[in-house]
């Protein structure tokens, strides 16, 4: 019988590449006569290119061109990203770029080349840009929409409430309401208003978005750091305007990306157009600085939120307005933000209004749980703070409140495939002994307090209707064709185990085809938002059906009698009761003399067409499993993290050491255990960081940002974490998937940064601080009754 | 030869106004030994006498007194705190920059403080309880006299003065105007540092804004460069700094000349006697005829009825 | 111009064996020239190409700048040795433990394996508008940036400010004051040597540098006297990441104890001014004084008089004092 | 042998004071010729002053003949001059720890230290860990696989050649100081928990062999 595949530990099949060195990524790959791209920077957060000159630097020995930004495409008349500029939104835009034989070539002559910026007013914080006659982040106002700019400003007397720490009643863009909160509100036995401030962060993936890329004969050769492969082909060939065939896309590896690569990303335009211009490859090598600026970051939010209480703990209403500080493209964390609070709380009454503002600051992108990790970073405290007014314990109020599979949230009334928030609550609690531990919350030695905390942070982890592409080759094994990107949540290897078990086949059997577009690959989710692991187990899980259906076709047609009459186990196929049997091998051969759609030269109908060329390329090659994804299924598939954790809060420094951790997720079906406590775990420290030391400062004055290094930036590191964590899974599959699992990547992100946040509250007896990062200066000040520096600002330091 | 003006980029890049550079003070000190020994040369190509002058002293003696109060117990008290703060801020502002450092700062500004308070002192003083005209006066045909004096050794000798001769009035009013523009560019420069009074700010909004207008869009232009105002500031002050090297120098020089002594006697002592008196002054310009306040003659300086009374204030 | 940032401009690089020849090295190229100890302080300046020296001396193969000597009085170490050494040393283990305790906060393992005691206490301070290549003050500029009201100064001074508002980052620093360490510089034709406290310097005496140390000088050799050996250590660094970050507050101090009365004490606090600041106040009060938590209390309210936050530093002044106080209480 | 031989008597040419003079040439020469490009076409590219640039460095047990500038940075050195691209780049800024390499036995940066000083070291990289003759990986390499390590992995490497040095001093730590010795490096998944237990699973198989 073959192993069971499934919920086992096996190690990654790249992983032995990854750690002896030999795994390549982008900045790793060099071509013959390859040239170094470099970039020049706007030093302005808003201005205007009047003139370039770059007859110095073109003279410089080794320099060979100089590209502009009327080379690359151009988005006119909105809002819109090109990856190079006249007209940089934010300080650390590329104007241009420079080749030369050398990077340090390049870069001596970025230094002689004189651009004559005209600078332009510019805006750093959303509520500046909402101010009466505050700075607008464009030149044509501070809101888009209809085909044009508009200004919207708020009245002074908005700004009133806002400085009495009350919420604004400004025009918002989005508003949604159910139920009536003023009854609500009334009704309520406790009622809680707090002001709140996230701060935006940079994602910082370990690898920065270097690219290498050259053209020959006709086709352009890619070698870039991406999240999702198949459909970064098809954005580089989109930007490109050309023949998506003719992109041969390489991306075996992925640094890490959490939001910020999820197709590629812009600046990949720049070796492309660059390279196919002076008929050299270019490598473009992207520095962290440079990363700094170009490589997104997750909007912060300054936020007003009002939750009642019933005395038994039921959150019975929720008012939230949302500002939220957007850069110069944009970003729609606050809507799902809006959506997430109203899940996790399941208040029957909510007013969600929200406005996104565009800034003067690098662009921001979606990072691991977009909206959902800040709101339940932000909420976590203040259900602290009542659980503690109303004498009830926070576990309870969260499983009061916590959602059924019948829930029905967001302005849609969406709905949900699972939900097992409660079981996820449950198993954590009795992990991490909540009941026992309840005695230590506030115990003081010496200086140091002790809190406790919760987290409960859903979001989206999963989409429908891809295609699986696999073929059983002449030397018996399983080759599965994976157009995903392989940015280490192990997906890539892990959603393929379904067609595994389905065709009874050992790990060892099956080798996995990715990261090279030449090689073929169908069409894919993009690995973002946690699709992945639902939508392409259940991709690979038709795929492998309908080679499992083709290999029992081939041996009935090869040894007689009908398809039902045979089984498969360890790479052959034979008839069940004893009697003939073939090898895999010789089915792939079998189905090459065959044909059709044995071997994929007839493809069924309803899969993607851009499989088709992939499935076309691998026609011949042996048996083919092919399929669209068509379990379909209704409603949105969500998974769960609770997380639970304990700090000490030094109250001389206010340091705050986080000392236990343990997380709890509701993913469905648990393919494999390791990695997907490495993604819980991972995600969790991703939230920690950005709860308690990650951040984003600018000069107010001249619009520059200055955490732009690691240890300003300042990710988690691995001291500041709790040394020992952990995590588990209530494992129940999720019904409507045949395999049952669900994604995992951003939950844990809110669970974690939430479940400190909470304990942070707990340690300061109740008291909700409100904004993120929780550093030492600011719980010190509080704790030391100074006036906290910032209140409302967005970017501090 | 070099630049005079220093420039640095600001933090987006753009080359903006930064101070004077070291060299202007080079070339004042340069100044400063020059204005010396050319008025020496001067001096002697003129065959001056290098002692004061004395007077015949004879049948104009009537109701002068023995010794003539030219300068108040709180006029030199006030001058001599303002002369040693000007040179603690010279001294300060310039030493380091010479390579001798030490901690110069808090001096120079407390010594800053110390004028301007010297100087509102005098400005009230001097319009309340002074004759603010005889110092303020000023004469074409006077001016004209001197220069034809200064120029030519065939000219006759320029009228004796009243109380202030031509050029010490010319060299207030110049001190006046340098030491202003250093004053006024030395508060806004110390509105930057901490200091007890105000926290510290880096900027001139203000001035930033005043200078800012719209540009052809209708938006506000940044017309001077961000940061520059600054500039301008280290640039009147800096340029007001060696002006005042040079003027001081002079100033000092021309104390202690032997022929001048009467001058630093009566700053000294507070009082001049009657032969210098006789000797440097026109008694109608400056009477010191006991208890009379004589009218002025056009272009003359009018008694400072402070002085009038003789007294002796040591 | 525009910027670029992380590619090292053209040096001629240069590896002397011997302290003399560094010393003509240094003196041949003068301002061009620039001292390589550890270097992880000047890589930074060199890829931001901020600092484009023409010949780097490196210090790396002059042996006789590096190792820990028992000396006559105490310790004598070598500028050049690593951090990592210093950590692991026998001698200072036991009986300077404060100044082992210093230097295993300094940012990571690999860092303290290349990184230097002469180096650490020479870095240059990391207030990041000066890090920026912006000219202030501290660059030869006439604006000090982090000294305006919305300006970013978090990580900024409150005390012993002139224009100039940055922090000295050096986790040793402190150590080596409370130590009373004695610094040997070598120039050209002299011989210096200085008390630690003295060898820091801020910026009312010279704006641009932190130490004593000029074009042409070398940090030869820091002497740790047997004076405060096993004495009563307290070292303590608050910072916002656990690794790799500069201290907020940083206290170091040396107290001769019988039985809970402090007969004697050196306190250094580093974070908080452009060098490392003695508390000649609070060591006046402790010497002689039986430690309580009101003796301690009042350490830590003294340590802070005089002190002036700007906008964004005020924590550090109860940062500061409840260091100190922990210094104090630590006796008892 | 005779490379090392020929770097000394460079050094003998060029210490009239006792010093070493790395380099005479710098400037347009020197900067130019493919700075930056793998390989070993470059070798000989130059008209003068090639031959000072010329180093031996040994590199994983093998003596490395490399044309490198004074500036230049040993992970630079052995990404784009050496093809060993095992050393990752991760902040160039000794910040991450992805570019750690063990210079005589002992974890450093290679993105902040220059090739120069590392004439007379034993540099091992990520590529040098497997046994040169069977291929069997490290010991540290073999805990990584027994507890499937990293997530995205790029910093992998430098994590690995951090707890090689540690299991080196010391292959008996705390998980503590498993933390404090590693905690030169930054993994931006936040593997922390599963790196952990990579170390100590190290410290096991180390003390076991």
């Amino acid at each position: 019988m073959a192993e069971k595949i499934i919920g086992t530990d096996i190690a990654p099949q790249d992983l032995v590449a990854k750690i002896t060195g030999r795994a390549k990524y982008a900045e790793d790959f060099r071509a013959d006569g390859m040239v170094f791209a470099k970039l020049l920077l706007s030093p302005m957060p808003h201005a205007r290119v009047r003139g370039v000159d770059t007859t110095k630097a073109l003279a410089m020995p080794g320099v060979i061109d100089i590209l502009r930004a009327d080379e690359v495409r151009q988005i006119e008349g909105r809002p819109g990203e090109a990856s190079l500029t006249d007209e940089p939104l934010y300080e650390g835009q590329p104007i241009l770029a420079v080749a030369a034989e050398t990077e340090e070539q390049a870069a001596a002559a970025i230094e002689e080349i004189e651009v004559d910026f005209e600078p332009l007013p510019f805006v750093l914080d959303p509520l500046d840009s909402l101010r009466p006659n505050g700075p607008n982040a464009y030149t044509g106002g501070n809101r888009f929409g209809g085909g044009e700019f508009s200004e919207l400003k708020w009245t002074d007397a908005d700004f009133e409430e806002i400085e009495a720490g009350r919420m604004p009643n400004g025009e918002a863009a989005v508003e949604w309401t159910k139920g009536d909160i003023d009854t609500a509100f009334s009704e309520s036995d406790l009622v809680l208003e707090e002001s709140i401030v996230h701060q935006s962060l940079t994602h910082h993936p370990m690898e920065t978005r270097s690219a290498m890329m050259y053209w020959e004969n006709g086709k352009l050769h890619a070698f870039v750091s991406t999240q999702s492969a198949q459909r970064t082909k098809y954005a580089i060939a989109g930007t490109l305007n050309i023949d998506p065939e003719d992109v041969i896309l390489v991306a075996e590896y992925c640094g890490g990306g959490f939001g910020s690569k999820i197709s590629g990303n812009t600046h990949m335009e720049v070796p492309a157009v660059f390279s196919r211009k002076i008929g050299r490859p270019v490598m473009l090598r992207i520095t962290r600085y440079e990363e700094n600026y170009i490589g997104r970051a997750r909007p912060g939010f300054q936020s007003w939120l009002k939750m009642g209480f019933l005395d038994d703990g039921t959150c019975n209403a929720i008012d939230l307005y949302i500002v939220q500080e957007s850069g110069p493209f944009g970003a729609g964390d606050f809507n799902t933000a809006g959506m997430i609070a109203d899940l996790v709380y399941t208040p029957q009454n909510m007013r969600f209004r929200g406005i996104a503002m565009y800034t003067n600051t690098p662009p921001k992108a979606a990072q691991r749980g977009p909206g959902g990790a800040q709101i339940v970073i932000m909420m976590e405290p203040i259900l602290e703070k009542a659980a503690r007014q109303l004498g009830l314990d926070r576990l309870e109020v969260h499983l009061k409140n916590a959602p059924d599979a019948d829930v029905g949230f967001g302005p849609r009334n969406s709905t949900l495939t699972s939900v097992y928030a409660k079981e996820a609550l449950e198993k954590g609690a009795e992990i991490f002994d909540w009941a026992g531990k309840q005695e230590l919350s506030g115990r003081r030695e010496g200086s140091k307090v002790t809190g406790i905390g919760i987290g409960l942070s859903p979001y989206t982890a999963g989409s429908r209707g891809y295609d699986g592409l696999m073929v059983i080759h002449p030397d018996g094994k399983l080759y599965v064709h994976q157009g995903l990107g392989n940015l280490g949540t192990h997906s890539i290897m892990d959603t393929a185990r379904p067609a595994a078990e389905i065709l009874n086949l050992n790990w060892d059997q099956v080798e996995l085809v990715w990261g090279d577009s030449s090689r073929g690959m169908p069409r894919s989710s993009v690995q973002a938002g946690s699709q992945t692991t639902h939508a392409h187990s259940r991709a690979n899980h038709a795929a492998g059906m309908d080679a499992r259906a083709k290999v029992l076709e081939v041996a009935a047609q090869t040894l007689g009698g009908s398809p039902s009459n045979y089984d498969m186990d360890n790479g052959r196929v034979f008839r069940r009761g004893g009697g003939a049997s073939m090898t895999f091998a010789q089915v792939a051969e079998r189905a090459i003399e065959l044909g059709g759609r044995y071997d994929g030269h007839e493809l069924p109908d309803n899969i993607h067409a851009t499989t088709v060329p992939a499935a076309n390329m691998l026609a011949g090659q042996g048996l083919m499993g092919v399929a669209r994804d068509n379990y379909g299924g209704s409603g949105g598939v969500y998974s769960w993290v609770a997380g639970f954790a304990l700090v000490e809060l030094d109250e001389e420094t206010g340091v705050v050491d986080i000392k236990e951790y343990v997380a709890v997720t509701d993913c469905g079906t648990v393919l494999h255990p390791r990695s997907l406590g490495a993604q819980v775990l991972g995600g969790s420290i991703q939230g920690m960081g950005q709860a308690m030391t990650q951040r984003w400062v600018f000069d107010p004055k001249w619009g520059v940002p200055f955490a732009n290094r690691l240890y300003t930036a300042r990710p988690p590191g691995i001291l500041d974490v709790p040394l020992d964590m952990k995590a588990d899974a209530v494992g129940i599959p999720d019904p409507q998937t045949p395999v049952g699992a669900k994604g995992i990547g951003e939950p844990p992100v809110g669970a974690g940064g939430a479940a400190v946040t909470s304990a942070v509250a707990d340690a300061m007896g109740g008291h909700c601080l409100c904004r993120t990062p929780l550093t030492p200066d600011i719980i010190l000040a509080e704790l030391e009754g100074l006036s906290q520096p910032f209140t409302l600002e967005q970017h501090i330091g | 030869m070099g630049r005079w003006l220093d420039f640095e980029s600001n933090p987006w890049g753009q080359e903006v106004l930064q101070g004077v550079s070291l060299e202007l003070m080079y070339l004042a000190i340069g100044l400063a030994v020059l204005f010396v020994v050319g008025h020496l040369v001067w001096y002697r190509s003129r065959g001056f006498s290098e002692h004061e002058k004395t007077a015949d002293i004879q049948g104009s003696v009537a109701g002068i007194p023995e010794r003539i109060v030219r300068h108040t117990l709180p006029s030199r008290i006030f001058h001599w705190t303002m002369g040693a703060s000007m040179l603690v801020l010279l001294i300060t502002a310039f030493v380091p920059l010479l390579g001798l450092e030490f901690a110069w700062v808090t001096i120079h500004w407390i010594a800053g403080a110390v004028l301007i308070l010297t100087i509102i002192y005098h400005v009230i003083h001097s319009i309340l309880w002074q004759d603010f005209w005889s110092m303020m006066s000023f004469n074409v045909r006077e001016a004209i006299g001197h220069f034809r004096h200064l120029l030519s050794s065939k000219s006759t000798e320029p009228e004796k003065p009243g109380k202030y001769p031509f050029d010490h009035r010319m060299y207030h009013q110049g001190i006046v105007v340098v030491s202003l523009a250093a004053i006024v560019t030395g508060v806004l420069m110390t509105l930057r540092i901490k200091t007890p009074f105000w926290e510290p700010n880096a900027y001139y909004p203000l001035v930033d804004q005043a200078i800012s207008g719209l540009n052809e869009l209708g938006e506000p232009a940044i017309t001077v460069l961000p940061g520059e105002a600054t500039g301008f500031v280290f640039v009147i002050h800096g340029i007001a700094g060696v002006a005042l090297i040079v003027m001081v120098a002079a100033h000092i020089y021309f104390a202690i000349r032997p022929d001048k002594r009467y001058y630093l006697w009566g700053m000294i002592r507070g009082w001049i006697d009657r032969k210098q008196y006789l000797a440097h002054f026109d008694p109608d310009k400056w009477s010191v005829v006991d208890g009379t306040i004589q009218e002025s003659p056009p272009g003359g300086a009018i008694a400072d009825s402070t002085v009038s009374a003789p007294r002796v204030d040591d | 111009m525009a910027i670029i940032r992380d590619m090292i401009p053209a040096f001629e690089l240069f590896q002397p064996t011997t302290v003399e020849d560094a010393l003509a090295l240094m003196a041949e190229h003068g301002e061009g020239g620039w001292v390589l100890a550890g270097g992880l302080d000047s890589y930074d300046w060199f890829k931001d190409r901020i600092k484009r020296p023409e010949a780097v001396i490196d210090l790396g193969g002059i042996d006789e700048l590096k190792g820990i000597i028992d000396g006559q009085d105490g310790l004598e170490i070598g500028a050049m040795t690593t951090l990592t050494e210093i950590v692991r040393h026998e001698r200072v283990r036991s009986e300077y433990i404060l100044l082992a305790d210093a230097a295993e906060h300094v940012a990571t393992p690999q860092i303290r394996n290349q990184g230097t005691l002469g180096g650490n206490i020479s870095q240059d301070t990391r207030c990041w508008y000066y890090r920026s290549g912006w000219a202030c003050y501290r660059a030869g500029g006439n604006t000090c940036y982090a000294a305006a009201p919305q300006a970013m100064n978090r990580e900024h001074a409150i005390t012993g400010t002139s224009r100039c508002v940055a922090v000295n980052p050096s986790d040793t620093a402190p150590a080596l004051v409370a130590l009373d360490a004695k610094m040997t510089v070598r120039g050209r034709r002299s011989s210096n040597v200085y008390d630690a406290e003295d060898f820091f310097i801020g910026p009312a005496t010279d704006i641009t540098r932190m130490t004593v140390l000029e074009p042409g000088d070398l940090l030869t050799q820091i002497d740790i006297p047997s004076e405060w050996a096993n004495a009563h250590f307290y070292y303590e660094k608050v910072r916002d990441r656990g690794s790799w970050d500069f201290q907020l507050v940083s206290v170091a101090a040396a107290f001769k104890t019988s039985g809970n009365t402090i007969d004697d004490a050196r306190i250094a606090v580093n974070g908080v001014a452009p060098f490392p600041v003695r508390l000649d106040a609070v060591e006046r009060l402790v010497k002689g004084a039986a430690v309580d938590e009101a003796l301690a209390i009042e350490a830590g309210e003294i340590a802070i008089q005089g002190s002036r936050p700007l906008k964004h530093n005020e924590y550090k002044q109860p940062m500061m004092s409840n260091l100190v106080r922990r210094a104090v209480r630590s006796v008892a | 042998m005779g490379e090392a031989e020929s770097v000394g008597l460079l050094e003998t040419k060029y210490s009239r004071r006792k010093f070493i003079k790395s380099v005479i040439a710098v400037g347009a020469t020197a900067s130019s010729a493919g700075y930056f490009i793998g390989g070993s076409g470059l070798l000989g590219a130059q008209s003068s002053g090639t031959a000072e640039r010329l180093i031996t460095l040994t590199i994983n047990g093998q003596q490395r003949r490399v044309d490198v500038l004074p500036n230049e940075t040993l992970a630079m050195t052995l990404r784009y001059r050496l093809n060993l691209t095992g050393t990752k780049l991760g902040c160039d800024r000794a910040e991450c720890g992805a570019c750690t390499v063990l210079v005589d036995g002992v974890n450093q940066y290679g993105c902040s230290m220059l090739t120069n000083q590392v004439r007379g070291s034993s540099i091992t990289t990520i590529e040098g860990l497997e046994n040169p003759d069977t291929g069997e990986l490290s010991l540290v390499q073999q805990a990584v696989i027994d507890e499937g390590g990293f997530q995205c992995a790029f910093c992998a490497p430098g994590f690995i050649m951090s707890m090689t040095a540690m299991v080196n001093e010391n292959p008996n730590p705390t998980r503590a100081e498993a933390a404090h010795a590693l905690s030169g490096n930054l993994c931006r998944c936040g593997d922390y928990d599963k790196i952990l237990n990579c170390a100590m699973r190290a410290a096991e198989l180390a003390r076991s062999v």
